[in-house]
């Protein structure tokens, strides 16, 4: 039984990640119906600039404290979203192209990204000190490290506060009449550009906060990405597309199932790892609107 | 860090592309030796350093005087550890007219040269890799540098002989290197009679190790064999060994001497055996560090050292044939016995006496340990006990 | 007849190259062409047909480690061992494409990289069937009616394998079931209601030219006499498709072009840009999608259609 | 109407959700007859295209073609019996030329296996199609546009194409969408002429459009849908002496309607 709750709070963790990489998806197609598949590298980028920032490994004059630290990385990871969605999308969306077209370059900007993280962070693993340090935390029968609690808080706040935004702001609002109607938002006098811009920044931030976690526990590399990228996508199916708190349901999930499944199934470890892979398939072929699909109709 | 290990192979191979323009300018032409890199791939964390090693050595040879008089050329080919790309590169540096192929790179992409090289007897050296069946293909000109997997196995067996660990478990991650290293200490504690309670993969791309290391804790092993090769997995199995408060020995492997896991794994290791071909109080090991740290300003690990042997070997190959033709190479190679090399623990050296192209002494992984976050000097070493 | 001629003409000119070349030219040689069969096939799946599939290399992997496994551990003769592996992928195939053609765009994407990495994780675990990270190697050609082919004779069976490729794929791309394939990437609602049948076309696309990847398979399994997993890679599948982009989406010349483009250019480049090739192709990707979104076979457009005008007119007199 | 119909539709239903959007609606349809469906914005008259043709799964009732049930089958093979359609926004395959767009609406009639393709044969068919879709394609009057890019067609000759398209099916019913929207007034008369000229070759027409100037003189037959159930069925006379219909649909167009549509008239 003490194992059982080590493993939701770790489980949770990792799948509080992967909640936060679907809602990166999320928060670029919601409103323009594209589909990011660079997010992962957003996250593997934003691991190194935590490394780079944070610490004295790769850029040695500069060592910030966590907050600050984490604020400029969060800073340039939504620079970053700026200036893909310009470079990367923006032309073809003024120029009407499918979103196909858009998901195709953002593969081209996929790999720049990965090169460009595999040759300033190197290709080995580089770790930045988590805040709370290395132990274990006991709390009733459930047990876990500051850094998985951690985690799991920030992602809790972090969907709160999206879905704050999207229920009961303006903007939020804005976002939403995007998403139904890109046109007739803009009709109404939505800033579309704006709207836009703001997608993409604040998916790569959203990408980037998981990269900055993850180098506190495992360490920023530069591979970490494409992974990410499956698993995030994958919480986001599982959930149902198009909803934050599908992302959120399937990412959580997902994370358990992972664990759970590799921890008490009588398969040997080697099976499991394609628990996740097996899991995108099924629910994909199966059930391709998610979990959460027939709650609000379309 | 990455910075300035990129900066220092472009400098030295600057340096090189120098001396090899000012040999070319000398009366004789320069020897040519082919050497596959992965620069750009997956294992150009593991191929570059071993490659650094390399330039430095043939740089020590030619501000020596050459071999034979004249000076050597290295050829760098980049696989990408690719191996269909690594196959085509050794064929361009066939068709280049090397006098062999040092191969840095990972061990898929060094079986698929090995094809290449098989038709023109070109001698080729496998400088690191550490994979079992490479001298089991049909090439007599192929040779391998490092330690196999199964060696490890021995050397730490040998080791633990006496503390009595009856049963064990097997942890890995699902890389291709580190599956290989699982499957070789499966079969290697097979033979040796030790039951493996369990044996588990991390994933790659994974986030936590726990699942696995709960399963390890409630199998009760006496040890833990440690074989994921991984940064972030190997990171993950520390993280959770320490989180679920286990307190088994852990016995790693070479991959545990890469000094980053110091930083990644800060304070997790203290405690854990691992085995090495490296022992730091060689002298051969002493004096190889001292140049290298006057040269890059950086301490040198295994992999330099591992780089830096395989050109000791073909100059001394060269000398004793007396002749740049591949053959004679190949065969002064085969022959070669007790000549000292940086790898390896203290008094052994290059041994190919045994016929089946391994140069590593059997006798000549150590086994180190981790304490205060720093690594000991060899505590043991060879396969008897 | 023309345009058979010409076929004709090139393929003997395409053999004839490779009695040219040195063992590494021709290395190089045989990969490209065998690339520009992959990219051919993925150029109808992809371009033509419309669907954004990063199985691909899946395909290409099991045509090899079939052919290979059935040498190595099961002693089939060459024949049995191509034929079955040929029903094999196109049975494996069809059973993929089933479920997995009703997914668009992305989720189709995701699905079949999922497939991908399923691939890799099953050679990884194959342990001595598929020699895991290692590869699996020490088999050759056998004899074929009592020759043994190799050198530039391989090279030619390569060449031919490649025409076979280039005219299956022509044939149908100039059919109605090309236009077919063409309408449903365009405009699935529409092609429906005009009596194409769209999940079935899709089907037989997919399975058609996974069948063609994994024949291309089948000739790389003889080009260094060994397959391992990471050439399957999905770094593979990236460049494939940004040929396929850079060529020129949809066109079977543009293919060719975009194989050739940067299957050679890391040869050239390398010296200039150092090691920074694939973050140029990313790059290129990029700007070529938005500036040149028909590929680089749009520059040579102009000068098809003046020929094309010319001979018109020329016929009109 | 003399003939036994060729198209039946009874009891037709479809809800989405609590709506009913197409609610118990029958209709005959015989061949060389044009039946304009007409109603307001969500009356339906769309939902029973897609019904018909297949897009949309009914939630009730029948659509028999011949004496054989349609209903049920997807687009594809209702198609393949014979029921064509054009779209009411324009759906050209925007990555193929004018005249492969015609083409594919003639896909029904390419019988050849895939080997046969491989093969080589069938060539044949495709130049005989291909001689047929340009025709068609200047039938419609795009004769000029044959080479053009399909994204510089104006949409006006995106309609034309569309039922360009449509026809080269050889249609035994034909479903027109708006065909009339967007037009200027000498393509207008152009559809006019074309629409009589089909219907003359013994094709059943089914069309929905809003400007009653241009159908009046051109239907047989007029339904009339308000809130998905028909209010109202007979000549186009009738129809407009009806006082149901004039309340619910035509007094507001009456009031809206430009003179533009006097041309169709004279046409």
């Amino acid at each position: 039984m003490q194992d059982f709750f080590e493993l939701i709070v770790s489980g949770f963790a990792s799948g509080c990640l992967y909640s936060l990489m679907g809602l990166s998806f999320l928060l670029v197609m919601r409103p323009t119906g594209v589909v990011n598949f660079a997010v992962g590298q957003y996250a593997m980028l934003g691991g190194f600039a935590a490394v780079a920032v944070m610490t004295t490994i790769l850029i040695p004059p500069i060592a910030l404290p966590y907050v600050p630290g984490l604020l400029v990385v969060l800073a340039l990871m939504a620079l970053l979203g700026a200036a893909v969605e310009w470079i990367a999308v923006k032309p073809l969306v003024d120029r009407g192209a499918p979103p196909v077209a858009s998901m195709l370059s953002l593969l081209g900007v996929l790999i720049v990204l990965l090169e460009v993280g595999a040759r300033f962070g190197g290709t080995e693993a580089l770790p930045t000190e988590p805040p709370f340090g290395f132990r274990r935390v006991e709390f009733g029968p459930f047990a876990g490290t500051p850094q998985s609690l951690f985690t799991i808080a920030v992602t809790l706040v972090i969907f709160a506060a999206v879905w704050l935004f999207f229920e009961r702001t303006l903007w939020g609002r804005a976002f939403e009449a995007v998403s139904l109607d890109r046109r007739a938002a803009q009709l109404m006098g939505v800033n579309l550009r704006l709207v836009t811009v703001s997608a993409f920044a604040s998916s790569a931030v959203v990408a980037g906060l998981v990269g900055v976690l993850i180098s506190g526990t495992t360490g920023a590399y530069y591979q970490v990405g494409m992974a990410l990228t499956v698993q995030g996508f994958t919480a986001l199916v599982v959930g149902g597309v198009g909803r934050v708190d599908g992302a959120l349901l399937g990412g959580v999930l997902l994370g358990l199932l992972e664990a759970l499944v590799m921890r008490y199934l009588p398969v040997s470890s080697s099976m499991t790892l394609a628990v996740p892979l097996v899991v995108l398939l099924a629910f994909l072929v199966l059930r391709p609107h998610g979990l959460l699909a027939n709650r609000g109709g379309h | 860090m990455m910075f300035s290990l990129n900066l220092s192979i472009a400098t030295s191979t600057a340096a090189l592309g120098l001396l090899a323009a000012a040999g070319g300018a000398q009366s004789q032409e320069t020897i040519k030796v082919g050497v596959l890199v992965d620069q750009t791939g997956k294992t150009s964390f593991y191929s570059q350093p071993v490659t650094e090693g390399t330039l430095m050595a043939v740089e020590e040879v030619n501000a020596a005087g050459g071999v034979l008089g004249r000076q050597i050329e290295l050829i760098l080919e980049d696989d990408n550890g690719r191996p269909d790309l690594s196959a085509t590169k050794a064929r361009k540096l066939v068709d280049d007219g090397v006098v062999a192929i040092i191969s840095n790179s990972n061990s898929g992409a060094t079986r698929q040269a090995i094809s290449v090289t098989a038709e023109s007897l070109t001698p080729q050296l496998a400088s690191a890799n550490s994979a079992e069946t490479l001298t089991t293909l049909d090439n007599s000109c192929f040779f391998q540098l490092g330690p196999v997997e199964s060696l490890q196995v021995k050397t730490m067996l040998a080791f633990t002989k006496t503390k009595g660990y009856g049963k064990v478990a097997l942890v890995g991650d699902n890389s291709g290197l580190s599956t290989a290293a699982v499957d070789q200490f499966r079969m290697g504690l097979g033979e040796a009679g030790v039951p493996i309670v369990e044996e588990q993969l991390i994933p790659v791309g994974s986030q936590t190790a726990v699942p696995q290391l709960q399963k390890v804790r409630a199998a009760e092993p006496n040890a833990i064999y440690q074989v994921a090769q991984i940064g972030p997995q190997v990171v993950q199995f520390f993280q959770a060994y320490q989180q679920l408060g286990m307190k088994q020995p852990i016995l790693g492997t070479f991959n545990l001497s890469s000094s980053s896991y110091l930083t990644t794994a800060k304070g997790l290791m203290d405690g854990t055996v691992f085995t090495d071909a490296f022992d730091p109080e060689k002298p051969e090991a002493i004096a190889f560090s001292e140049r290298f740290k006057a040269k890059f300003d950086k301490e040198a690990t295994s992999l330099e050292a591992y780089g830096h042997d395989s050109v000791v070997l073909i100059v001394d190959a060269i000398k004793r044939a007396n002749s740049t033709e591949r053959p004679a190479i190949c065969k002064a190679i085969a022959e070669t016995k007790g000549l000292p090399r940086v790898m390896g623990a203290k008094g052994t050296g290059f041994d190919f006496s045994r016929g089946d192209r391994r140069g590593f002494d059997p006798e000549g992984v150590v086994v180190r340990a981790i304490e205060n976050n720093a690594y000991t000097g060899a505590v043991f070493s060879g396969t008897k006990n | 007849m023309k345009s058979f001629l010409t076929l004709l003409a090139a393929l003997l000119a395409l053999c004839a190259l490779g009695f040219l070349l040195g063992s590494y030219e021709s290395d190089v040689y045989r990969k490209l062409l065998l690339w520009i069969a992959l990219g051919l096939s993925f150029n109808f799946l992809f371009g033509i047909s419309g669907q954004v599939a990063f199985s691909h290399f899946v395909f290409l992997g099991f045509g090899a480690y079939w052919v290979a496994i059935s040498l190595v551990h099961w002693d089939l003769p060459l024949a049995v061992a191509i034929a079955s592996g040929l029903l094999v992928a196109a049975v494996a195939a069809a059973m993929i494409a089933i479920p997995s053609t009703r997914l668009e765009g992305p989720y189709l994407a995701l699905a079949t990289l999922a497939l991908g990495q399923l691939f890799l994780l099953g050679i990884a675990s194959g342990r001595d069937l598929t020699g895991g990270d290692s590869g699996l190697g020490g088999y050759s050609l056998p004899p074929i009616l009592g020759f043994t082919v190799k050198g530039p004779w391989y090279t030619a069976c390569i060449v031919l394998m490649l025409g076979l490729t280039y005219v299956i794929l022509d044939r149908l791309d100039r059919s109605s079931f090309g236009r077919a394939c063409r309408a449903i990437r365009d405009n699935q609602t529409a092609a429906q209601a005009m009596g194409i049948n769209a999940p079935r076309t899709k089907v037989i696309a997919f399975t058609i030219t996974s069948v063609l990847a994994s024949l291309a398979g089948i000739f790389y399994a003889f080009v260094d006499n060994l397959v391992a997993p990471g050439a399957f890679s999905l770094e593979s599948m990236f460049i494939l498709l940004f040929m396929v982009i850079v060529g020129g989406t949809g066109r079977q010349l543009g293919a060719i072009i975009g194989v050739v483009v940067l299957y050679m250019a890391p040869f050239f480049i390398e010296p200039l840009i150092g090691h920074y090739h694939f973050m140029a192709f990313g790059a290129l990707v990029v700007i070529l999608i938005i500036y040149k979104p028909n590929g680089l076979v749009s520059m040579f457009d102009p000068i098809l259609k003046r020929r094309r005008m010319a001979a018109l007119e020329k016929a009109q007199l | 109407m003399i003939a036994a119909p060729l198209l039946s539709v009874r009891g037709l239903t479809k809800r989405f959700g609590g709506l009913l959007a197409v609610d118990e609606l029958d209709f005959d349809l015989s061949a060389g007859e044009v039946l304009a469906v007409i109603g307001p914005n969500g009356a339906g008259k769309s939902t029973t295209f897609g019904l018909v043709c297949g897009a949309i799964q009914r939630s009730a009732g029948e659509i028999i073609l011949k004496g054989a049930r349609l209903d049920g089958l997807p687009p594809h093979e209702v198609a393949r019996r014979g029921v064509f359609r054009t779209f009411q926004h324009n759906m050209a395959f925007k990555g193929m030329s004018l005249v492969d767009n015609v083409l594919i609406g003639a896909h029904r009639r390419f019988k050849g296996s895939l080997f046969g393709v491989v093969a080589g044969f069938g060539a044949d068919t495709e130049r005989a199609e291909r001689q047929r879709a340009i025709e068609l394609a200047r039938f419609v009057g795009l004769g000029d546009w044959l080479d053009a890019d399909i994204a510089t067609l104006s949409f006006g000759q995106g309609r034309l194409l569309e039922i360009a398209r449509a026809l080269a099916g050889e249609p035994k019913v034909l479903l027109l969408d708006e065909p009339g929207a967007g037009l200027t007034p000498s393509e207008s008369v152009r559809l006019f002429a074309i629409i009589k000229e089909i219907a003359a070759r013994g094709v059943a027409v089914l069309l929905i459009e809003h400007d009653m100037h241009f159908l009046m003189p051109l239907a047989d037959r007029v339904v009339v849908l308000n809130f998905g159930r028909k209010i109202a069925e007979g000549t186009p006379a009738e129809i407009r002496a009806d006082p149901e219909v004039v309340e619910a649909y035509l007094g507001n167009i009456a009031k809206d309607s430009t003179g533009a549509g006097a041309a169709h008239a004279a046409g």
